[in-house]
């Protein structure tokens, strides 16, 4: 988009809505929290999805007493549901991630409000990918001979291997997010602390909060920290992802044994992060009132995000045809011979159109602003990234090098039990954060209104 | 497991009024809660009304229950909870008891394990074998090498043998109307009605045996013969080889058994023989002669096979000519006309005219040189005629040899037993002994034993036989039969040759063999069979020290010269009958199931898991048809059919196998069994109701008309071809040898490897080093693709050695197998006549194991002497070098498939072998357990491991010698010389995994007449 | 507003923040010794056994060699229990009525066998063979410690897999000369007690340790801690 | 003066405070600080604050991460149960560059926030500055400076005017 339309854009819709003050942005986030009662709506939500967890509960549960038998993964297929999964998951978190620390290194002003949610999201879909690579073992309760730790047998990792990559670069991730996120939350608890009527919430608050005053000296090393951390975080985002891609670019399979990966798995995380996103931004400023906070302009950015990394993405498909048709692998042209026209090629062509086809509607600056249909289209593209793994994972397994060894993936209920169920967790988790954190960085909003400038002179 | 409803229908009637309903499993199970509730369940599902009960219940979900694997899941639930409990505790191991002797046999080592000779009959046929036993429990059967019918190597069912031996479902006491009863109980039963006979002379008497090939037994039935001298011993088995003696007895004017001298036979023609399959007698000493003559650098065979199903045999032929059965009836009078013999005229259309008069040009062309094999299918007139040509080729005496018949009295068994039938519907009958069998399955269906034995009421039957089968259902005195490997006995290898039959622990179950149950009849009780097989040896060996004589057979397996001397017969007959009139209807083939035979193996776990030579089908036994025929009819595999043919109807499931005869049928046997136990009941079709004793091979006119319904196979190769929709994949390589001759290196070069320097890092470098690999061993595998004829030995053989588990169909249909080795068969060209390949594949054991580099706690790693070396116990299974492995040779264990109660089949497993348990990972380790020992044998008396010390298991079994192991540094090893060859290519080249297990391409010999 | 919290509060925030760490220290070490703690390894705790059979008393007190009952130890993976007969070889003369060895008689009578528990065992998945440790010069005392000390049996060490690796990788540290495997009283050379071996005499183990690792052609370490060596 | 812990002005908006801050600063006041609601550019160096020794707590916590990362690989790989594994080399280093890395994003971003934690003091739930009742809007919309009384110019009255004259809302005392 050229220049002058950016500019178009400031002036349409500004990051926040005119008319607000210190007091008034404090007082409308932190009601929520504080003030709110809670609503048959929010209720009704969270029970259904505390169900959908007790559900997980079990599938996990059975799998540990039954073994991964209970899943539909076999000979040849020896990744299934619990991987594409897994990938998935981590995907999505990659928008906080991106939102927090890379727009703030571009001093991105509109992601002030929108980043505390997105990294809400990015901590809730790290658990939740967290346990499938736990889970898909075949023997979990020995899962943690991945971390080096002295151990009786004088064994250790075997750090070639990608899955070991893995750990470290998932808890990593994990880990960092967790504090980057606490870190903002600091100021915030402080406001909290100090609205908070009730003792026992002012009691927790401020503890949470560490005593934090707004002091400048504190300040300074506070916002210094932030930028480092944002500064290391946006290595770690494009990392983790490349690493996952390591998952199947190490390997020597058909479909898996290709330099593109880590930066087309990296732009395929971002796009289903963001629609990810969306799908929260969208109905919680409905729900809580907060169009004027999370404007029409972070929808748009959000979807110009979403679009121009749908078609890096989009540039990896093709790139694989390409090579496959160019190069001399006798393996690779048989792999997207069957992606075209094999047993699955339903869901290839599914993945074409949900990520290459609809998401074009994001060029009209209609669709970008206008929230349902773009609720819509992120629904889309989430299922697409699944169907992307989906592709990969089985796709490339079900027919490799061997003839003689080919076979089919059928996931089983309890894969379908599985998944559904770590949505379940995803949302509750939402569910409890809206309720018991600012979902929108109070200090950050304070920082966007024209009486934060000092003027001169 | 899903049932048809003709299965179910008879189910429910072998066991009327023992029905269970779900109401009465519930009362029964609520009395009891914690584990006993398991176990009580445990019991429940074993039985076999609760089998039927849950296919009532739940028709479709019944599999869940019933199915070998899952059936224990409940129990396993138990012990994956111990399981977490213990994990609590870190590792902590129980304190476990020793036991030792009270008094020790001297010869026993503890944990060394002792050989002893014995032989396996089956079929009629003795086969020499070495079992291994470990502290008096015999682990592993292996062949005789010293034995002169040259039987190195072993067959399937010698391997899977073992597992009949422990098999938990044997009958384990005698039982009168399903109860169980004493052994005396028994002997007082008989005496009365005995004595009786004894004064009518055993008017009433009756036995029927299946062929009898045990001098003693012979010879116990011929004394037993005199003492009730009216009575009448009749002989039957399903797979009888009647045609075979007609078709002797038609030429010579005797019965005589032909042996056949590949070595010496530079064209080979079957007509419908599948002489290189492990059910054609003698076929381990066949595979051996055939293959001796495959080797492309020296003079090469030529083999032309005309056959109806797909085979071995015909995988292997240089040129295959699919012709439904009757057609090869044609096609031999053809053949016979052709070389003057009057065998009616007979003509062939243009095709196969051309090829018939290729064969008979090469065929005179070997004068004495060439062999014609005939199919037991196939009707005594073509026997016939297959003699007179051998004859008129010059073979007879050359190539073809004629010998005594290895049976004791040889008769048309399905006379004897439609005489036998007859007595019965008579009422001459009063007693009737079932030694061994099971006729009430596997009877011709016109004569309809069954009813016949329902419906005369014989004051005394009784069945004796391993399992209590359909057969003894109907018998009110059933006694259960010794193993052979529990129990003395003798018998005749198919040369001739007697071997002794030696047990190698006492009978399980005080289980008796049939000598001892003949002894018994004629009033010597308490003899033991030692005594008896030892007696007649003594009887027959007057003259000579027959101590040192008793001993060397013992040790040796056999008694040495005792093999048949070739007997000079001449062609007498001058017609041969008319030709069958040509029609167009349906044909209908039997064959005997090439894993289960006719039923008897049913119930070995090992065998049903065997993916069959050429559908590589497991637990099942479709009907083949062809592919032309299959898209007339617009039938695909896995729809159900109903089969018709004379009234009586059959449901079965397709299999569309390639290169099967157009406008035919093919059936298998051995299937539908109702009382076989866990693993054979319920398992596949009953055909059998379809086979009339006139037409026990071959019918015509049956009637096949779709159902709708569809049938879930398990096939453990879901996809045959090697063309694959962009072209050929470089996975398997043959060529011929005219292509072999001008470019000996054509199969490597069908794949560029990357040269070593093109890799980022230097190969390892497994050389001789004293800090590295000290003893400089580094080894190797070489698999000779031509000497393979698809035998399956090696599998059997591996999973005997192994321990590996057998996982039930609903795990092979998820395609979860866990064979270690498998053998590929790969069709390439047109599907109606393709030609086929076979391709063991076992660990390649890759210098660069992509397997190794993505094993997150290093379960997988290299041993100095190149061993890729799987540690079970490391394992925490994420799959991912199963993802990674190009061959997928690694096998999961996805549930807990390894059974730890049983205590019988504890007792079977090979000690030296851990037996993995739910969670990991496991694949071939070339026997590293043998390879070992061997070194620590070695290293002990401070030499160096001997070339062809170690023999990795499937190397042991394989009858063709296609496998060779050994030390590839030694440039003068087997396995090095064999690398060396130009023929020599490693499977994926491309990849640069660099294989350890390497193959030598296929070179075929095909005729330039015929080629294009 | 008034103060959330007492002063006292500061002092106790930061240091819960020490204390957790220190916890978190503390439960792993913990860990560490436990796996290694006899009560998971069973090192030094004695089994009770149907007949308390003292080592002691017949190898110390009766100087029998190891190999009068472990017979297979030479040529076998398992040194192998000695059978009941073996026990009434002598016991058939003396003690032939003591109470304490009824149970020895009566599996001799019946034939039924004595069922004991066993002091060294090692996993199911481990395949440890006897001979060839023997034959390249390990002791039995090296393993099994002073049995000649032992009333009841116990297993003296760990039977961990970094305990076998101990000597796996330098087995120098052990060897001692095949003629001694069996001496329960062999102790390692000192310049007080030197050992001669081929005429030359060691005062030390490593000097010993390595010519024994070329005499005896012991395999290279990386050999002997392939995993295949041991797991199969 | 021992049970003053220092005087409070309170101002309407973040110009004024930083105006405020800089005259303070200007006369001499050393043990004073500012607090607001959101970081305001400059005011720490208004208050004379130069230096926040964070960044070189991250460098080097991630220089021991790289350390620890590499070290432990190498001493893994090569020396502790060197291994054959799929016959590359026992250092092959390419493959342990992933996880150097994430040790030392891991270690940077942890020394980050303790070591901003620590320079800050905090966790001080307890703080002489929580006693001014008006100040929990500090974390609102308010602006405070204060004057500790441990300045050696600091002196009640004196102070006290000396704020006055910068027009707060209000002045306090800081009650020990």
């Amino acid at each position: 988009m050229t220049s002058e339309e950016m500019v178009l854009d400031q002036r349409e819709v500004p990051v926040i809505a005119p008319g607000h003050t210190f007091a008034s942005v404090t007082h409308k986030i932190s009601a929520i929290v504080l003030e709110r009662p809670l609503s048959v709506g929010w209720m009704l939500g969270f029970m259904f999805c505390g169900s959908l967890v007790l559900m997980l509960g079990v599938a996990i549960g059975y799998l540990v007493l039954r073994g991964t038998g209970i899943w539909g993964v076999n000979i040849p297929v020896g990744w299934g549901f619990a991987i594409i999964n897994f990938v998935w998951w981590i995907g999505i978190g990659h928008a906080g991630t991106l939102i927090s620390a890379i727009l703030h290194l571009f001093r991105q002003q509109w992601r002030n409000s929108i980043n505390r949610f997105a990294e809400a999201m990015t901590l809730f879909a790290v658990m939740c990918a967290g346990i499938f690579p736990l889970i898909h073992t075949g023997r979990p309760w020995l899962a943690y001979w991945m971390f080096p730790y002295p151990s009786s047998m004088g064994t250790w990792p075997q750090f070639r291997s990608p899955l070991i990559w893995d750990v470290f670069a998932v808890s990593t991730y994990g880990t960092i997010s967790l504090v980057f996120w606490y870190t903002g939350l600091i100021p915030d608890f402080a406001t909290l602390r100090d609205r908070a009527q009730n003792k026992y919430a002012r009691m927790v608050y401020g503890l949470l909060a560490l005593g934090w005053r707004g002091s400048a000296k504190h300040w300074k090393r506070y916002e210094s920290a932030y930028l480092l951390l944002a500064g290391l975080s946006t290595p770690l985002v494009l990392s983790v992802h490349t690493v996952v891609s390591f998952d199947f670019a190490i390997s020597i399979m058909p479909g898996w044994h290709t330099t593109i990966f880590p930066p087309y798995f990296v732009a395929g995380a971002i796009y289903s992060g963001f629609a990810m996103v969306l799908i929260l931004a969208i109905p919680i400023r409905a729900i809580y009132n907060l169009r004027d906070m999370i404007t029409e302009r972070h929808l748009n950015n959000a979807a110009k995000v979403m679009l121009a990394t749908g078609l890096i993405v989009a540039y990896g498909y093709f790139m694989e045809i390409f090579l496959a048709w160019y190069g001399p692998n006798l393996s690779d042209k048989l792999l997207v011979h069957t992606r075209f026209f094999g047993p699955y090629a339903g869901p290839y062509w599914a993945l074409w159109i949900c990520n290459i086809i609809i998401p074009q509607l994001l060029w009209f600056k209609k669709v970008r602003t206008s929230p349902v249909p773009l609720f819509l289209v992120s629904l889309v593209v989430l299922f697409g990234m699944w169907l992307e793994r989906f592709v990969i994972v089985v796709i490339s397994l079900h027919r490799d090098y061997m003839p003689s060894s080919w076979g089919m993936y059928y996931p089983t209920r309890w894969d379908w039990m599985t998944y559904i169920g770590t949505l379940g967790l995803f949302m509750s988790a939402i569910f409890l954060f809206v309720r018991i954190l600012p979902m929108i960085s109070i200090f950050e909003i304070r920082m966007l209104l024209p009486e934060a400038e000092v003027k001169r002179g | 497991m899903m049932m048809d409803p003709e299965t179910k229908k008879q189910r429910e009637d072998v066991c009327p009024g023992k029905k269970l309903e779900l109401a009465t499993v519930q009362a029964e199970l609520a009395k009891v809660q914690g584990p006993e509730y398991w176990r009580s369940l445990e019991e429940l599902a074993g039985s076999s009304e609760f089998r039927e009960m849950m296919h009532r219940e739940f028709p479709k979900g019944a599999s869940e229950w019933v199915d070998a694997v899952s059936r224990r899941g409940f129990l396993r639930l138990m012990g994956a909870s111990m399981a977490l409990a213990g994990m609590t505790a870190c590792t902590r191991q129980p304190v476990e008891p020793i036991v030792p002797y009270a008094k020790q046999p001297e010869e026993i080592i503890p944990g060394r394990p002792l050989f002893f000779a014995t032989a396996m009959t089956l079929g009629g046929c003795a086969q020499p074998l070495l079992v291994e036993s470990h502290m008096g429990r015999p682990t592993k059967a292996e062949g005789n090498p010293e034995h002169p019918a040259g039987l190195a190597g072993s067959d399937i069912f010698a391997q899977a043998s073992l597992l009949d031996m422990y098999d938990p479902d044997r009958a384990q006491h005698p039982a009168l109307l399903g109860d169980t009863r004493s052994w005396k109980a028994f002997s007082d039963a008989i005496r009365g009605p005995l004595a009786s006979q004894k004064a009518v002379g055993g008017e009433g008497l009756r036995l029927l045996t299946p062929p009898v090939s045990s001098p003693t037994l012979a010879d116990q039935l011929r004394a037993l013969l005199q003492m009730f001298p009216k009575a009448k011993w009749h002989q039957y088995s399903p797979l009888h080889r009647d045609a075979v003696l007609g078709g002797a007895q038609m030429a010579f004017g005797q019965p005589v058994e032909t042996q056949y001298r590949l070595e010496g036979a530079d064209v080979v023609l079957s007509l419908d023989a599948d002489f290189l399959a492990p059910t054609f007698p003698g076929a381990l000493r066949l595979t051996r002669d055939f293959v001796a003559r495959r080797n492309p650098d020296a003079a090469m065979n030529r083999l032309y096979v005309v056959e109806t199903a797909p085979s071995p045999t015909g995988a292997k032929a240089d040129h295959r000519l699919p012709l439904r059965a009757a057609e090869v009836e044609k096609f031999a009078r053809a053949l016979a006309s052709a070389l003057g013999i009057s065998a009616g005229a007979s003509t062939l259309s243009g095709e196969e005219a051309k090829w018939l008069a290729t064969v008979v040009q090469e065929l005179q062309a070997h004068h004495g040189a060439s062999v014609v094999i005939c199919g037991e299918h196939q009707p005594a007139a073509v026997h016939a005629l297959a003699h007179a040509i051998n004859e008129r080729l010059g073979n007879a005496g050359r190539t073809v040899i004629y010998t005594e018949t290895v049976h004791a009295s040889p008769v048309d068994q399905t006379n004897s037993l439609r005489e036998l039938v007859a007595d019965m519907r008579a009422g001459k009958v009063e007693m009737l002994f079932i030694l061994g069998g099971n006729p009430v399955y596997d009877a011709p269906a016109d004569l309809d034993f069954a009813s016949a034995l329902k419906d005369s009421k014989i004051p005394v039957t009784v069945y004796h036989g391993l399992y209590e089968n359909e057969t003894a259902q109907l018998c009110p005195w059933f006694t259960h039969d010794a193993h052979y490997l529990e129990a003395w006995s003798d018998g005749r290898a198919c040369d001739g040759t007697i071997s002794v039959v030696q047990p190698l622990i006492a009978p399980l179950y005080e289980g008796r063999s049939v000598h001892e149950l003949l002894a018994m009849m004629m009033g010597q009780g308490g003899v033991t069979g030692y005594e008896i097989v030892r007696d007649y040896w003594q009887k027959q060996n007057k003259a000579g020290d027959f101590e040192a004589a008793w001993r060397r057979a013992l040790h040796d397996g056999f008694m040495a010269g005792t093999a048949y001397a070739p007997q000079a017969v001449t062609v007498k007959a001058a017609n041969f009958g008319a030709a069958a009139a040509d029609d167009s209807g349906l044909e209908l083939n039997f064959r005997r199931d090439p894993c289960v035979l006719d039923g008897s193996l049913a119930n070995n776990g090992w065998l049903q898991e065997l993916p069959k030579p050429m559908s590589k089908m497991t637990w099942d036994n479709p009907a083949w048809i062809g592919p032309g025929m299959a898209q007339r009819l617009g039938l695909k595999s896995e729809d159900v059919v109903e089969l018709e043919l004379n009234g009586k109807k059959v449901r079965n499931a397709v299999w569309v196998q390639a290169g099967h005869a157009d406008n035919a049928v093919t059936v298998f046997l051995g299937y539908g069994r109702r009382r076989a136990g866990r693993a054979g009941s319920g398992a596949g079709f009953d055909v059998y109701p379809l086979r009339t004793s006139d037409a026990p091979w071959r019918a015509s006119g049956v009637k096949l008309s779709k159902t709708g319904d569809t049938y879930k196979l398990a096939s453990t190769q879901g996809y045959q071809t090697i063309d694959t929709e962009v072209g050929a994949k470089p996975v398997m390589r043959a060529g011929s040898l005219e292509e072999y001759k001008q470019h000996p290196e054509f199969a490597q070069e069908m794949v560029e490897a990357p040269t070593p320097g093109l890799t980022l890092y230097p190969n390892v470098n497994y050389g001789k080093d004293p800090n590295f690999n000290a003893l400089g061993y580094a080894w190797g595998m070489a698999i000779d693709q031509n000497s393979c004829v698809g035998c399956n030995a090696c599998m059997v053989a591996c999973v005997s050695e192994n321990n590996i588990a057998v996982v039930g169909k609903e795990q092979v249909v998820r395609g979860r197998h866990m064979h270690w080795i498998r053998v590929d068969a790969y069709y390439q060209g047109d599907r109606a006549n393709p030609s086929a390949y076979f391709q063991p594949v076992p660990c390649m054991q890759c210098e660069n194991a992509p397997c190794e580099l993505v094993c997150p706690v290093g379960a997988t790693t290299h041993s100095t002497e190149g061993l890729n070396d799987m540690v079970y116990n490391r394992c925490i299974g994420t799959r991912y070098c199963s993802n990674n492995c190009p061959y997928k040779v690694r096998r999961f264990n996805f549930l807990l498939f390894q059974d730890f109660e049983t205590p019988q089949l504890k007792m079977m497993r090979n000690p030296d072998v851990s037996v993995r348990s739910r969670g990991v990972m496991e694949k071939c380790t070339y026997c590293v357990q043998r390879i070992n020992q061997a070194r620590i044998e070695s290293e002990k008396d401070d030499r160096e491991i001997r070339d062809g010390e170690i023999q990795t298991a499937c190397q042991q079994a394989c009858p063709a010698g296609a496998i060779i192991f050994g030390n590839v540094n030694d440039k003068n090893s087997k396995v090095a010389k064999l690398k060396a060859q130009a023929r020599n290519y490693s499977m994926l080249a491309d990849l640069n995994t660099r294989p350890r297990t390497t193959y030598l391409a296929e070179v075929r010999n095909p005729n330039p007449e015929l080629a294009g | 507003m008034a103060q959330i919290f007492h002063r006292s509060a500061n002092a106790l925030s930061k240091s819960s923040l020490v204390i957790v760490v220190l916890l978190a220290g503390a439960v792993f070490g913990g860990l560490f010794l436990f796996q290694r703690s006899p009560y998971i390894t069973y090192a030094g705790v004695r089994r009770t056994q149907p007949v308390p059979f003292s080592h002691q008393h017949h190898v110390a007190g009766l100087g029998l060699d190891c190999r009068y009952c472990h017979t297979a130890v030479e040529v076998s993976a398992v040194a192998g229990i000695p059978p009941v007969k073996t026990c009434m070889n002598c016991h058939s003369q003396i003690w032939t009525n003591a109470p304490m060895l009824e149970p020895v008689r009566d599996s001799f009578r019946t034939g039924k066998p004595l069922i004991w528990s066993r002091a060294n065992d090692l996993p199911d998945f481990v395949y440890f063979n006897h001979s060839i440790h023997l034959n390249k010069g390990v002791g039995c005392n090296t393993c099994h410690g002073p049995v000649d000390q032992m009333p009841l049996m116990y297993n003296e060490s760990s039977l961990q897999m970094e305990w076998c690796l101990n000597c796996h990788r330098n087995p120098e540290q052990f060897l001692q000369p095949r003629d001694q495997v069996f001496n329960m009283r062999y102790r390692q050379p000192t310049s007080a007690k030197p050992v001669t071996v081929d005429g030359t005499a060691y005062t030390d183990q490593a000097e010993l340790g390595r010519a024994l690792v070329t005499k005896y052609h012991l395999r290279s370490e990386r050999d002997i801690t392939s995993c295949s060596t041991c797991h199969r | 003066m021992s049970n003053v812990h220092g005087l409070m002005a309170e101002f309407e908006s973040s110009t004024d405070l930083m105006r405020a801050a800089e005259q303070t600063h200007k006369s001499g006041y050393r043990e004073i600080d500012a607090y607001s609601p959101f970081p305001i550019e400059g005011l720490s160096e208004a208050i004379g604050f130069h230096n926040d020794r964070v960044p070189l707590v991250v460098l080097a916590g991630g220089i021991i991460g790289a350390a620890t990362g590499y070290g432990l690989q190498y001493w893994v790989s090569t020396m502790a149960y060197p291994m054959n594994v799929g016959g590359r080399p026992l250092h092959s280093w390419p493959a342990f560059i992933i996880v150097t890395f994430e040790m030392t994003v891991l270690f940077g971003g942890l020394a980050a926030v303790f070591g901003m934690l620590g320079l800050n003091g905090l966790p001080e739930p307890y703080h002489p500055v929580f006693n001014v009742a008006r100040f929990e809007r500090a974390s609102e919309d308010r602006f405070f400076l204060c004057v500790f009384s441990s300045d050696p110019k600091f002196e009640v009255a004196g102070t006290r005017r000396f704020l006055e004259g910068l027009k707060p809302l209000s002045v306090s005392e800081v009650p020990e």
